[in-house]
């Protein structure tokens, strides 16, 4: 038998093992609803409280069992590698975390995740569960357009999870904590690129093919294709590739203030991460716009793909107060 | 003669067969301009349905097409899982209680599942996804109902699949390539192919047709 | 001109670049000594207190700049990318943090290592500052012996940073700080494997040539070879083979207390290690090892080889307490 | 004829050149049993080795060699840093004072470049290390002091440099590898003996010798 250059036993299995290795490691964080790959927190459902539920295809690590915890997500539903999970198991988790308060489903932008999340909330309202949904489009690489699927959602729904957790977990209405995510989401935008592809483990291949000396602009978190491609460049040429849309596309005034996320997409270092935050940095610094809060590291990642997205959120005082509440998740804690 | 629940199985039996001998083609159609799973989604799907529906036995047509559909929402995911196991609900709705059905009566059920499409998808026919296929193959179907010709409905299907190639993403992952999609067949509108092309299969062997 | 496929600018800045790129990123945090790369708490330096300096080359990020902050470490030097820093450079991060209660010296094991940090420390007892030392040699795959340089120092020494630190915090005197660190020292183990080579950005090109189907066991955190070549195996058989290295070498006992720490080597993503853990857990169990605390992620990487290694601490009720201390560095909250 | 600071100056110049020269073969041999920075390391050194020296003019040869030692020291790191910085700093401290020196007086200085280096690194001769060119040639040279043969010098140096390969190494990263250090030249060997042949090469040119 040959492997992949990879820790895992069967293709097949890499999310059972994995969710069972994510909670073996964090018993006091997590619990996995038995028969589902759906993980709540250890001390699920949280009485008197609007309930958190995100979730998306497996391989996005820590996004989004990682955001389960106080502050932050009630439940995270994992599908398949790169697959968004399926109706049934997002309803397992939207009742396992209602406590009559109402549930949010923080969905990504794509038609699977759409579906799959609209047609569980079907299922749950007929059940007599308030359901709320806010869909984060955050990657300003894909057009946006209500004739199209429009824009992707990327590293930006960690945001949206934490600032929506945050307020939720105050004691906030569902009505309010949606409202709160839709600020962050209309405030939030991101772009990414790809030196590398990464490979689905029941693919067994990489999921493009890219030159020794290219680059993907505007890839997306499954390796899907960017807006272009065109030869490697330095960090700071980089920086401002993907900044300069970013900054198009929300018109940022001077004085504003943002949080930075510089988001890892699972091959790249941190040294590099840093290396690259140096620029954006100095970018926004020389447009007067004033960086409140840095995040760098690997939020939403591609499995193991070399590269890199940048996402800007626009504060104002609600937005920072909610980022700055505490939280105590696997991957960020306050 | 009429279908009966015997040569739907058989059919799923042939989708399962199919669908994972080209499990790699439509992965790799899937890479060019998707996430690179639809393949895998569609083998762990069909293998499901065949497991389910192995373990009952089909007086009801409608509770046949409905199994198969709830096992594809619940084990597929993505956007095929849902699309598909709407399609074959919706069906199953329409042939609710039928022992066995005309080929006009399975047109009626399909206009169903393309009607669910479009409403879950949000998708219209131009989108470069499996409506495209689905679509015009049940148009076809209803129009020509009972005097059906097999082979022709085959090239038919290719044709509207082939046409995938053309068209610029709408709605799916490919819709965020935007012109860069034209050139590439739509993955979903290869399986939804296999899917039409199989049925014709089993309607031709088992004599279910005029011709 | 041609890029690596890394997020860089000039791979003689790579250094600078990051120090820069992570001061600015986390200024609540660190501060950079001026002219060095030397970084140090920012609110350094606290009086009352122990001081503790550690450092090695680059690379390894999040150590060792990632561990500085209230609870662990109180300076970090930064050498060259897998090179150990000059001694000047450590007699700064001294210099800068040491209060008149002394300072301790967290070393890996490695000759350069040493040999910078003894002289650092020569120079900084000329100048009337009180030094110990102590040499984290964890590494399972080297075999210790006193002819020779013995065992490396890999991801263990981060349990050192965590638990020394947090008894400098409470006040307790150098003599108190360096006991405590050297038994972490003593009760630390750990193994690694790689299945991709690391590449330096001035080197340019793989750290080391290996078949598609082969891992290297004993890998070290700079590419250097470790005990031997074999087939890609399965998560599984890993963890057996890695933890039985160092089973044979602890003697653990049934019920005995340990921290486990999967460690990602930079290229390898969080659901493998996940993956990983849960065989790691299982076997622990079946010999009747209580985990206490498992920690999953990035804490000593080699650039961006893909590969794990895995640390068991046995703890005892001091080790527990000082471990559940709080912590608040970029890498480590608690 | 005596050496006096021109001399060595030259001969730093020239280690950087050759240095530069053999990076990237010193990096691989490093990357062998190493971590493949030793070209870098060494590089960067008598780069920033030369730059020093160049700033200032020298009366005193210990003050030079001092000097080089202190810019090793402060700008290499790793392994070769300190043990290079340090055998020129020793070196310096026997030529304090000294406008121009003999051969022996070199070989004199050499050999408390040796015992800083033992002192420093705890190892000795056979650990696989600089070491193994640095004791037998300073050994080498105090032996045969003002009557030393130039080119049977820089035989004997780079069989001692050769000789590296056949012994397993016990200090250093090397020494990690165990048995399987054994076949390979040590990287710091090589570069030192680089510059004891760099030496030569500026004994010779400059009439130096007896030769
Ligand atoms: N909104 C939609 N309406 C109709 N079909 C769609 C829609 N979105 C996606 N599809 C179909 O689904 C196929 C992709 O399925 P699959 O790869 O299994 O799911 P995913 O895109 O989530 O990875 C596409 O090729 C397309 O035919
Ligand atoms: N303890 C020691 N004593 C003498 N020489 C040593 C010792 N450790 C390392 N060396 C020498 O240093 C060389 C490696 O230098 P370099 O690669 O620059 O540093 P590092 O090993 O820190 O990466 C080895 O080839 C060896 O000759
Ligand atoms: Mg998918
Ligand atoms: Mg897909
Ligand atoms: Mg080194
Ligand atoms: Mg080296």
């Amino acid at each position: 038998m040959i492997f992949l250059k990879k820790l895992i036993n069967n293709p097949e299995q890499v999310v059972r093992d994995m969710i069972d290795g994510m909670v073996l490691a964090h018993p006091d964080k997590l619990k996995n609803l038995p028969g589902t790959n759906v993980m709540i927190r250890a001390h699920a459902p949280v009485q008197g409280k609007v309930a958190l539920v995100s979730g998306g295809g497996s391989g996005h690590e820590p996004s989004h069992a990682g955001y389960v915890g106080v502050g932050m997500l009630d439940a995270a539903v994992a599908g398949e590698v790169f697959t968004s999970p399926t109706p049934d198991q997002i309803l397992e988790a939207i009742k396992a975390v209602d406590t009559g308060n109402g549930v949010l489903l923080i969905i990504k932008n794509y038609s699977g995740d759409l579906m799959n999340f609209e047609m569980a909330a079907e299922l749950a309202e007929a059940e007599g569960i308030q359901v709320a949904k806010v869909v984060v489009n955050d990657d300003v690489a894909v057009e946006n357009s209500t004739y199209t699927t429009g824009r992707r959602g990327i590293a930006g729904t960690v945001f949206v999870h934490k600032i929506a957790g945050a307020l939720a977990e105050k004691g906030a209405s569902l009505e309010e904590v949606e409202q709160v995510a839709n600020k962050v989401i209309q405030h939030v935008r991101s772009m990414g690129v790809a030196f590398t592809p990464c490979t689905v483990p029941a693919a067994g291949k990489p999921s493009f093919e890219i030159g020794e000396t290219e680059m993907e602009i505007g890839i997306g978190i499954h390796g899907e294709p960017g807006t272009h491609r065109t030869a490697m460049a330095s960090a700071d040429e980089i920086a401002d590739i993907l900044l300069s849309r970013i900054l198009d596309d929300m018109k940022l005034s001077p004085g504003d203030q943002v949080a930075v996320m510089i988001n890892g997409l699972g091959g790249t270092p941190l040294m590099e991460l840093y290396i690259l935050n140096k620029k954006v940095s100095q970018i926004l610094k020389n447009k007067d716009i004033s960086v409140y809060n840095t995040y760098v590291g690997e939020y939403m990642t591609a499995i193991e793909m070399a590269g890199c997205s940048i996402t800007l959120l626009k504060l104002d005082d609600q937005l920072i107060e909610l980022l700055e509440a505490p939280a105590d998740t696997i991957a960020w804690k306050n | 003669m009429l279908i009966q629940s015997d040569h739907i199985i058989k059919w799923m039996e042939l989708v399962n067969a199919q669908i994972d001998k080209q499990k790699e083609y439509l992965t790799q159609l899937d890479q060019a301009i998707g996430d690179g799973d639809h393949g895998i989604n569609m083998t762990r799907g069909f293998k499901e349905v065949i497991q389910k529906i192995h373990q009952t036995t089909y007086d009801d047509i409608g509770k046949l097409f409905q199994d198969v559909g709830m096992v594809l929402v619940s084990k597929v995911g993505g956007a095929s899982g849902p699309l598909y196991g709407t399609a074959f609900i919706k069906a199953g709705q329409v042939l609710k209680g039928k022992p066995e059905i005309t080929i006009n009566e399975l047109g009626q059920a399909f206009q169903e599942s393309v009607n669910g499409i479009k409403l879950r998808g949000k998708s219209q026919i131009g989108d470069k996804t499996m409506l495209d296929v689905w679509e015009p193959v049940t148009k076809y179907i209803q129009q020509n109902g009972n005097t059906l010709n097999i082979r022709e409905l085959i090239s038919y299907a290719r044709e509207q699949m082939e046409h995938t190639k053309e068209l610029e993403a709408k709605k799916g992952r490919a819709s965020f390539l935007g012109k860069r999609s034209i050139g590439h067949l739509d993955p979903g509108a290869v399986s939804s192919c296999i899917l039409f092309e199989t049925l014709c299969s089993i309607l031709l062997e088992e004599n279910l047709t005029k011709e």
